[in-house]
């Protein structure tokens, strides 16, 4: 069954005490090249096909409950047209879709 | 007077937030979160706990449920809302307040007697307090830090809707000490300490003189009903 | 993949395919075939006692099922013949409270009123060490299952935890894991945490232990028992979907013989979901309160296998399953998966045919999923379906109660006499106020004295708002009825390192310690639950240590006249060839009339009165100073003197009635040192303390006074006008008493003559050694 | 600065509580189309400049400390050319990584 994966990140002018610890104590283990570390999420959410009607939603959903858009945003609402791990190791293709 | 406790699966002091309302004089009256019936309640509790087991973000769900668009609504028009703990961050979610609560800055749940500032004693849920009173509030949480934008932040503080400040120790990097707010009417007090777990003595916070004996938690309850016999 | 509907190119074969059923048909039609016995843990002999009893091979569903539930976890094969003597050694006064012994899920206990109370405690050791996030998440919520199948509401639950050297690269991982899924699983069940142990020693480093106790209420008419009555009734699966976590094992069944492909990756690791077990606990007390079902059975080690054969056991013996209706996260699972997943968060009903319709309805309120796998039969035997054909039929009593018993060899270990010969009592003892200071504080700042907060902030404790004491008082206690007041009380004690030099009095020494915890709380003991930790089984010496804890546990248990009313045995905890030191973990629980008059463990008020109840002699083996100040372990653990903990836990009783005790806090670990320093952390009060009078009446030196582990002592604090009535209370029950010196509105503990330590120094020290190696404590 | 994306996934064998609280409500929404969700971590890493040497270090930290192996599966490893939240409209690039 397809997949739509949605990325949703914190907004970038506010904190993200977790990501700042990752980047701290990556700092300490002497990474000198990260200088940032954001954490958000990833869904993979699995509709039974894919249509207009589905991504828009898919899209929908996405701003009214997989984000709070008072401190995150959705950066994408893709098709996977392959399933990432499928396909490592390669370029791999992803419909990307307007918001 | 009737004061409505809000459950939703995964909710957990809701039982203790039914006490603290018989303990302040008042009635308790159950709803559940897949009805669109508020039984014609005076105010309402949203207690604390781990609604829908808050994986996606604190609230979120449970802001999304039947009973929410009513508890909206009732909001809006007026009526006296407490949200404790997860019931602070479904008011946000429900966009009844502003900012948002995300993961503690350290990363754990923390459990401790959390010293509080009363910054605005105008609320329907606060005006039995002083202004500047210190008092002691359990705390738990695992993601009670609040966020805001700049913006947000000084009109929050502009408009004295913070309602309850941290003080002694910030134990979730909460911005500007922020432990609770209220909404531009008062009507609507959300804050992440949990005043049903300081009304009964022996099952409280440590006082300085006496181990679990802090009551400063009913004084909520008793705000909020003694405001509905002012109006009576 | 699983696909019964396309007959295979192999059905005829004498190996079908992966997916196709090996039907009991098809196990008599080829009676040779091999099967991967050994690989499930199966021992040759076990495997051909199953073909005994079925008069045929076992088709791969049943070898499935008599794997698991013969597994040393399940069938407690090499336990058995010692358990029993929990059951023998009792006195008619053990019994009179008893509801429900050992046996059931979780013993019952009548606390009076009209309640009763239910607990048990259980070990999830392995998990924890793969994943300790999940695996003592899962911990709580498998404990807690067997609560709920009683028909108890789950009030509280308590970890006692055992880690490796607090220094050891791994023990960080592990301890965070471990606490945050304790924390995130017991939080989101609302259940408050109430105490617990946290240990650190090497011998635990690759098996760290993990020990979680679960404690209910309930009405005394809403008891219920998990067995499957009444031929024509339904059998239920509600909860969560069955899915292939923990089942790691059994896809070799499902793969090696049957499949060229070799095995499919099926995880060992589950993962829990706390919302769907508390949502679930909700359903089943909905479930009890409207009489919608006979019984309930909680799903966890061995999944359906265990659920199926133990319902229908302990019931009219036969049951009749139709496996393809388990819902599924998973549609790949074989049939032999499916018996044994450990999936979380499923309980297994048993519901009248009139009632299904409203079981259903209250099952939907509450969003759960649900099937109806089959009904009751009156045949005797467990018959189990997949897709339309017979996969099992056995007598579920072969699988679920007559498993194997072994009576294994034991041998006297030939080390213990030379360990028991070494004595701390030769090691030099500090005798200058200066040495005695450095070596106490040094006690104080060492991991096993050490301030929890590191861990016990990360739990909480008002959710219910019963809870009257919780960490760091010596037990936990909680409220039962808000009219009465009348409540329990329940701590958790062993000493692995008294076991090591002499299991049968280390496991008094636990028993006697959880005891006295709970009775310096103001409650009385009533019952005993135990989780009994030791190394492989196999090895005799092992066995050896096992059968001396529990005959030790079981003469200690008649001798205070409580009884146990369950445990759990976790055998195989082990680093290589190196077994831990044994570690039975006692948990004793008491009943309190009122739980406003339950005792603080620390002072509160200046100008109290200190007693020391009890004597002291000279008893430095094992003890923590004898570890902490020479790194040594040898010579014989302290005595112990039951009739005498069962008059001391009397003497308090009475002066709590007469609300004579300010407080009380038990000596134990660390000595009368460690229970002083304690006393003044607790609420910051200080105190002026004297040592002369116990110097002379017991003839010991300071060092002994300070950190001797003498047992049946506790710290007593009394308001001054009560001294009197006081003094008298312990001459009239002749139990040694001594003032030792008074609380104090200064800040610092002061030793006469010898030292003194400010508040904010004892703090600082205390405080130290967990945050310095797990990180800073939360919320402090 | 560039950015390294990396993508973290609960195991597809194991419960996912988070995607499955989140599915559940959807469908009491009334959300027919879709019949799974699951939840995973997207990290954004800044990173001074990419070279083999720098993905490499971060590759290893995604399997070493951004991931749990006994529960998680690291998809993804890639560098981000742009900002996605720049280009959310049109189908935007992103170089896939070998693991
Ligand atoms: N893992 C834990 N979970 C909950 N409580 C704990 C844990 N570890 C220690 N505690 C609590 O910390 C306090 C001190 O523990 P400990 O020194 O072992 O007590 P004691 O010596 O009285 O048995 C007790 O209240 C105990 O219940
Ligand atoms: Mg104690």
């Amino acid at each position: 069954m397809p997949t739509i994966v949605v990325d949703v990140m914190p907004k970038a002018e506010l904190l993200d005490p977790a990501g700042k610890a990752v980047a701290g104590s990556l700092a300490r283990q002497g990474k000198a090249h990260i200088s940032g570390v954001r954490i958000g999420k990833r869904f993979e959410i699995t509709v039974d096909e894919v249509n207009e009607a589905v991504l828009a939603e898919v899209r929908e959903i996405a701003e009214s409950m997989l984000s709070n858009s008072v401190i995150e945003d959705v950066i994408d609402v893709r098709v996977a047209e392959d399933h990432p791990a499928a396909n490592a190791g390669e370029a791999h293709a992803e419909a990307s879709v307007s918001r | 007077m009737r004061v409505g406790v809000v459950t939703f699966p995964g909710s957990l002091d809701e039982r203790d937030a039914q006490r603290a309302v018989r303990l302040a004089g008042a009635e308790p009256v159950e709803l559940w979160h897949s009805d669109h019936d508020l039984q014609g309640v005076d105010a309402i509790v949203l207690p604390g706990g781990f609604s829908y087991g808050d994986y996606l973000r604190c609230g979120a769900i449970a802001a999304h449920s039947p009973i929410m668009r009513e508890v909206v609504d009732a909001a809006n028009s007026g009526m006296p809302v407490l949200g404790i703990c997860n019931g602070f961050q479904v008011l946000v979610e429900a966009h009844l307040l502003p900012g948002g609560l995300i993961r503690n800055d350290h990363g754990q749940f923390v459990r401790r007697d959390q010293q509080l500032r009363v910054e605005n004693t105008s609320t329907a849920w606060t005006s039995g307090f002083e202004q500047g009173q210190e008092i002691t509030i359990p705390l738990k949480n695992g993601e009670g830090g609040f966020i805001a934008d700049a913006e947000t932040l000084a009109r929050i503080e502009g408009e004295g809707l913070v309602t309850f400040r941290y003080v002694g120790l910030n134990p979730n990097g909460s911005l500007n000490d922020i432990a609770g707010l209220t909404n531009e009417r008062g009507n609507v007090v959300g804050l992440m300490p949990h005043p049903e777990h300081a009304v009964e003595a022996g099952f409280g916070p440590d006082t300085s003189t006496r181990m679990r004996s802090g009551v400063d938690g009913l004084t909520f309850f008793t705000s909020v009903v003694e405001q509905a016999l002012a109006r009576a | 993949m699983t696909d019964v509907s396309t007959s295979s190119a192999h059905a005829s074969a004498p190996t079908p395919a992966r997916g196709v059923a090996d039907t009991v048909e098809h196990a008599m039609a080829t009676p040779e075939r091999e099967q991967p016995y050994e690989a499930l843990g199966l021992k040759a002999d076990e495997y051909a006692k199953i073909r005994e009893i079925l008069g045929r091979r076992p088709t791969s569903g049943e070898l499935a099922m008599y794997s698991v539930m013969w597994s040393e976890h399940c069938s407690y094969k090499s336990s058995k013949i010692y358990l029993r003597q929990f059951g023998k050694k009792v006195t008619p006064k053990m019994k009179e409270n008893l509801m429900v012994g050992m046996g059931e899920n979780a013993g019952v206990v009548d606390v009076g009123e009209g309640w009763a109370v239910t607990f048990k405690i259980e070990s999830h050791n392995h998990p924890s060490y793969i994943e300790p996030f999940q695996g003592a998440a899962t911990g709580v919520g498998g404990i807690v299952r067997d609560i709920i199948s009683m028909g108890a509401r789950p009030v509280a639950v308590m970890d006692a935890l055992r880690f490796g050297a607090i220094d050891d690269p791994d023990t960080a991982r592990v301890v965070h894991g471990a606490v945050s899924g304790i924390s995130f699983y017991g939080n989101c069940l609302g259940l408050p945490n109430i105490g617990g142990e946290t240990w650190f020693d090497p011998v635990y480093q690759a098996n760290p232990l993990v020990n979680a106790l679960a404690v209910g209420v309930l009405r005394h008419e809403d008891l219920h028992l998990a067995n499957a009555r009444g031929a024509g009734n339904k059998v239920v699966l509600f909860g969560a979907r069955t899915g292939g976590d923990g089942i790691g094992g059994a896809s070799i069944l499902a793969s090696d013989s049957f499949d060229e492909g070799g095995p499919t990756k099926r995880p060992a690791v589950q993962v829990g979901d706390p919302f769907a077990e508390k949502v679930l606990i909700e359903c089943c007390l909905e479930l009890f309160a409207k009489e919608l079902v006979e019984g309930i059975q909680d799903l966890g080690a061995a999944g359906i296998s265990c659920a199926t054969s133990e319902l229908a056991s302990n019931g009219d013996g036969g049951m009749y399953i139709e496996l393809d209706k388990v819902l599924l996260r998973d549609p790949s699972l074989t049939a032999e998966e499916i018996l044994m997943s450990e999936s979380q968060e499923r309980m297994m009903a048993i519901v009248h045919p009139d009632k299904l319709d409203e079981f259903l309805a209250v099952v939907k309120k509450w969003d759960v999923e649900t099937s109806v796998l089959g009904e009751v039969t009156d045949t005797g035997r467990l018959v189990i379906h997949w897709h339309g054909e017979e996969i099992v039929n056995v007598d579920p009593r072969t699988v679920a109660v007559d498993g194997p018993v072994y009576e294994r060899p034991v041998a006297y270990p030939t080390w213990i006499d030379a360990l028991q010969a070494d004595t701390a009592s030769a090691l030099p003892r500090p005798t200058s106020g200066e040495e005695l200071r450095d070596q106490a504080l040094r006690m104080l700042g060492s991991p096993n004295l050490a301030d929890k907060s590191w861990v016990t902030n990360q739990y909480d404790y008002y959710v219910g708002g019963n809870t009257a004491l919780a960490f760091p008082d010596d037990a936990g206690m909680v409220r039962v009825d808000e009219e009465s007041g009348l409540g329990f009380a329940v701590a958790t004690d062993a000493n692995g390192r008294y076991c090591q030099l002499d299991p049968r009095q280390g496991a008094q020494l636990a028993l006697a310690e959880a005891y006295r915890n709970v009775a310096v709380s103001g409650a009385t003991p009533a019952a005993v639950s135990d989780c009994l930790n030791f190394g492989s089984p196999e090895n005799p010496e092992v066995m050896w240590q096992f059968s001396q804890a529990v005959e030790g546990l079981a003469d200690g248990c008649m001798e205070l006249e409580i009884p146990v009313t369950g445990g759990n045995v976790s055998f195989y905890n082990q680093t290589g060839d190196v077994p831990i030191h044994p570690t039975p973990v006692v948990a004793v629980l008491g009943v309190i009339d009122d739980v406003a008059r339950r005792i603080p463990s620390g002072w509160q008020d200046a100008g109290d009165n200190i007693y020391l109840l009890g004597t002291t002699a000279l008893e430095l083996d094992g003890s923590a100073w004898s570890g902490v100040i020479h790194d040594h372990l040898g010579g014989r653990p302290p005595a112990v003197d039951l009739a005498r903990e069962k008059q001391l836990a009397q003497l308090i009783a009475a002066g709590a009635s007469e609300s004579l005790i300010a407080s009380a806090h038990d000596l134990a670990d660390g000595g009368l040192w460690q229970a002083l320093a304690e006393s003044v952390l607790r609420f910051g009060v200080g105190a002026r303390v004297w040592l002369d009078e116990i110097i002379e009446r017991d003839g010991v030196d300071a060092a002994t006074a300070l950190f001797s582990e003498s047992t049946a002592r506790v710290l007593v604090s009394v308001p001054r006008e009560d001294d009197v009535k006081f003094r008298g209370l312990c001459e009239g029950r002749g139990y040694p008493a001594l003032r030792i010196g008074v609380t104090d509105s200064v800040a610092a503990l002061e030793v006469q003559d010898l030292f003194t330590v400010e508040v904010d120094e004892l703090r600082r020290v205390h405080r130290a050694p967990l945050a310095e190696a797990f990180g800073p404590v939360v919320g402090q």
